[in-house]
């Protein structure tokens, strides 16, 4: 280790926040990168599994608060790629990265949905997994991502709340409606399981993370705290439990459940899941489709700068 | 001031709430494919603005209609026929060019609209559109800027842009209809004569479009129907069926 | 041959009907948009010809469903959970070349299975069975047609059509799933196992694609949860809107 | 007039049919090719207001009834085309004319079709008010016109006995249904009126035409024709009169109605009427994104036929 490696790893260690200029290691900026870009990347694609009722909000004020809540998604977004940024890359760049592939979001998105009580779902479950995340990022030590974070997980948990007022509604509603809620929640539980990634065990990148606390707590840990605070909600909401296997252990003093199938998790990152092709290729529309409004508003700056040279 | 008829306010309230539902609508149908996402967040911010307006002008409306309904009834129970917004707003996205073009020639006359309604005789009227002022001078602004922008920016978008404004200004004129329900609002002091406006709406017009390097078209020709509900666009039935999909599947049911 | 449990009879009406039925309606979206006229009289007929055939096979599920609904009540007020039809035929139609594609992937499928349920235990669906395959195999003959010619015409179509194929062959395992609602059509001699269908499927779909100087994608990646109902696309809901509109909106009327 | 001329009228006053080999005068080519093309391109496009229903019908049978009606439809127009070109023109050429804005067709095609009743009201108003026309040009003395007008009249009475039996549905159905039924006679009924053209007194080209049996009855002739089968159907489905002008003329034995609204007439004709420019865009983007079809099976069929030549 050298002496500038040393004196970073002491920072990290009493908890003083890495900022921009900053020396950092080189892994340490690209592993940051990756995490809050594809964090950046899942805030801006996550805008169209909601979007995708937006039009369908049964009313005004359901309809209100969707927008609501997909604006703050792009609001976040807008956050991250500003992190981002202070590590050198261009919010371009990482849009580029994204669409050729190279770089992921977050597989939840993945997976469609299929009725309105997915909306609640979403925000219950996906951003309520979300925030047991961010939450722990907030200790980050990336100075721009942790005051991102923070900002974040205020909305976040607004989001979290509101979702679960959604799905509230559609439990203790009709039938259809509790069924709908039903629905929901059996298709989308494992995949939110999916969200805090593989077994600390299988997981690549874990280690050095957490000695650099870009992560903060273990995949593990984070998926328990999730399940733990979700099942007395369902029992509350009064659904059935979606997997089989949620039993309290009262020697652990927390649920045990079912690992989601992690071959589906794969599957899904390799560009297999339900939405990957659709959700790239929305992106990818929305992107060249906008390439003259891009050029166009560039155009105009570029001429409106020059005239106020020439005035000069 | 005469005292104002019922069914004439009704009306009235059904045109303005059901302008700001429809383009509301439209807009909100971008969520997630704009063309950057500083404009994914105001297209969002915009459409969410129009939806709180017409909970409040839609809300005046199912009081004012007294029979024990709601917002949210009129909003997802009428068929097309029973809207009362003008066509301009129900005609589809197009471009991300034909959206904003859209969205100022509508901005354009609401803003001028608008603080009329805030000086108005009827407490409600006034102060629903108190609060929407502030959001629409904020609209203009921003959607005139664009237009410009675009307008003055490459040969392309300058294209696309001019092409916009072909396909809309026929819908423009509607904006400025009068008919017996204006007359009652004008005679109740509630509101001005829609035509009234279209000296302030041309210069504003004119302003921008001469900034951004576009042709006003020629012609006085005007597309018309939609704030009677005589004759709706063929569009205006397609974006219903998107948006009252649950509550017809799914009548009497809480949300 | 095992007696048929009506329960798993009737989930097999759904899944053949709601794939004619689904299928029937996306071809029914191009009327009026197809490249050449004789395009749009053919992708009419094939429209007409499906959803003709939706109506025997929903009738038939409706009677053995036993609640005294109709064929109707079946299309038309079910929500999209309810829909047993594979996830291939509720995909978007995108351009000529994937509707196309999609037509041939699966005409291609419905011309081997068709004949083994005219040839099954059940009259009815035998009689069914024997109408569609007539319509059927002249389905299979034009589409087969239209690949070849577009996978073999300029760059451009080729780049297309593989393109499309690309897109759409993930979607094709799921024809030849297999589940306990299969095993009682075997047990009964209604319907072959869906997977015993699969190498001639290969090996027909490998003739036309070769000819239209196509590659078949590698991987064995089949998306899948239509003819279950566990998960459709996010297409089927906005299909099913549109779709469902009046009987949603005006419901207990005769049209 | 020359020898010629007189021969070629003498066949007329005979009804004695012209044929395609047949000498003819250039303004008799000139006329048909507009009036057969534009009654094509009718058809064509006459496609899109009630397509703009295929995906909302509300019952399996009501959709297949619409999905034969646009498919015969379709087909009239090919009919209509190859008669078109035994005078001498392609189809590209009469497609390409339309698009440009220099060929015609016909007005009503412009106006919506905005609730469910209209698809009733189309064949029951429309294609009867074709029909009155269709009928009289089977007399026509252009031979190949006048034989598609025969089948082409057979399936359009079809249609409209279909439209006839769809709005009875709906005038005999719920008030809601009622109501629709009413909305669409209400708009459609001076429309249909004006398929018939202007007022013999202002018609451009009648009376040449009427010379040529190109035209068999005037346009006010053919306009109470159609009043006056039309009005007592009305009646028949218990709807109010969509123009009180209605009355009958116990001395003229004719109803008498109230003309419509020339100047609106004049408007949609120079492509001001509620759809024009959706209509054209629509057969605009359906041409030009077909481009790259017509053109692969074209360069198909050439390595076919190539091949073909080359085995022999």
């Amino acid at each position: 280790m050298t002496d500038q490696e040393r004196e970073f790893q002491d920072k990290i260690d009493n908890d003083i926040k890495i900022e921009p200029r900053d020396w950092m290691p080189e892994d340490y900026r690209k592993t940051l990168i990756r995490q809050i870009g594809q964090h950046a990347h899942s805030e801006v694609v996550g805008q169209l599994p909601e979007g995708n009722w937006i039009t369908r909000a049964p009313t005004l004020e359901r309809k209100a608060i969707l927008l609501a809540k997909v604006q703050d998604e792009a609001g976040h977004g807008l956050y991250l790629y500003s992190a981002a940024e202070t590590l050198g890359v261009t919010r371009d760049d990482l849009v580029e990265r994204l669409h050729e592939g190279r770089m992921k979001y977050s597989s939840i998105f993945n997976y469609p949905t299929l009725n309105w009580a997915d909306i609640g779902a979403v925000g219950w479950l996906v951003d309520g997994a979300a925030i047991i995340n961010q939450v722990a990022l907030q200790r980050t030590s990336y100075g721009p991502y942790s005051r991102a974070m923070v900002r974040i997980c205020k909305e976040e948990s607004f989001h979290a709340r509101q979702g679960y007022h959604a799905i509230m509604k559609m439990a203790f509603g009709t039938p259809a409606q509790k069924k709908m809620a039903q629905d929901a929640l059996n298709r989308l539980w494992f995949p939110s399981l999916m969200m805090f990634g593989p077994s600390d065990k299988d997981s690549v990148h874990s280690e050095q993370s957490m000695a650099w606390k870009i992560k903060v707590k273990t995949n593990d840990e984070l998926r328990q705290q999730f399940v733990d605070q979700t099942v007395p909600q369902i029992e509350y909401l009064g659904l059935d439990l979606p997997d089989p296997g949620i039993t309290w252990n009262e020697e652990r003093e927390h649920y045990d459940f079912t690992d989601p199938d992690w071959n589906e998790f794969f599957d899904v990152l390799k560009g297999n899941g339900p939405c990957n092709t659709d959700r790239m290729r929305d992106r990818k529309a929305a992107w060249d489709d906008g390439q003259w409004v891009r050029d166009g508003l560039l155009a105009h700056a570029r001429k409106k700068a020059a005239a106020r040279v020439a005035a000069e | 001031m005469a005292e104002v008829d019922n069914t004439a306010l009704l009306q009235f309230l059904l045109r303005t709430g059901d302008n700001t539902l429809i383009l509301g609508h439209r807009v909100s149908e971008w969520c997630g494919h704009a063309p950057i996402l500083e404009e994914d967040i105001a297209l969002a911010n915009t459409a969410l603005d129009l939806i709180g307006q017409t909970q409040l002008w839609l809300g005046y409306a199912a009081e004012v209609q007294g029979m024990g309904k709601s917002a949210d009834d009129l909003a997802f129970l009428r068929d097309v026929w029973d809207f009362r917004n003008v066509l301009l707003v129900e005609l589809p996205n197009g471009d991300f060019g034909q959206t904003l073009m859209r969205q100022f020639l509508f901005d354009a006359w609401h803003s001028i609209m608008l603080p009329r309604l805030a000086k108005g005789t009827d407490e409600r009227v006034r102060e629903i559109a108190q609060k929407a002022v502030k959001e629409v001078s904020y609209h203009v602004e921003r959607s005139a800027d664009t237009v410009v922008g675009l307008g003055d920016g490459t040969e392309e978008s300058h294209a696309r842009m001019q092409a916009a404004l072909d396909y809309l200004y026929p819908y423009v004129g509607e904006l400025f209809e009068s008919d017996e329900v204006d007359a009652a609002m004008v005679d109740a002091g509630i509101a001005p004569d829609p035509a009234s406006l279209r000296d302030e709406y041309d210069a504003l017009v004119g302003r921008v479009m001469e900034k951004a390097t576009l042709t006003v078209p020629d012609g006085s020709f005007a597309h018309k129907g939609g704030r009677t509900g005589r004759m709706h666009t063929e569009h205006l039935g397609h974006l219903v069926s998107s948006m009252q999909w649950l509550q017809r599947a799914y009548p009497g049911s809480e949300w």
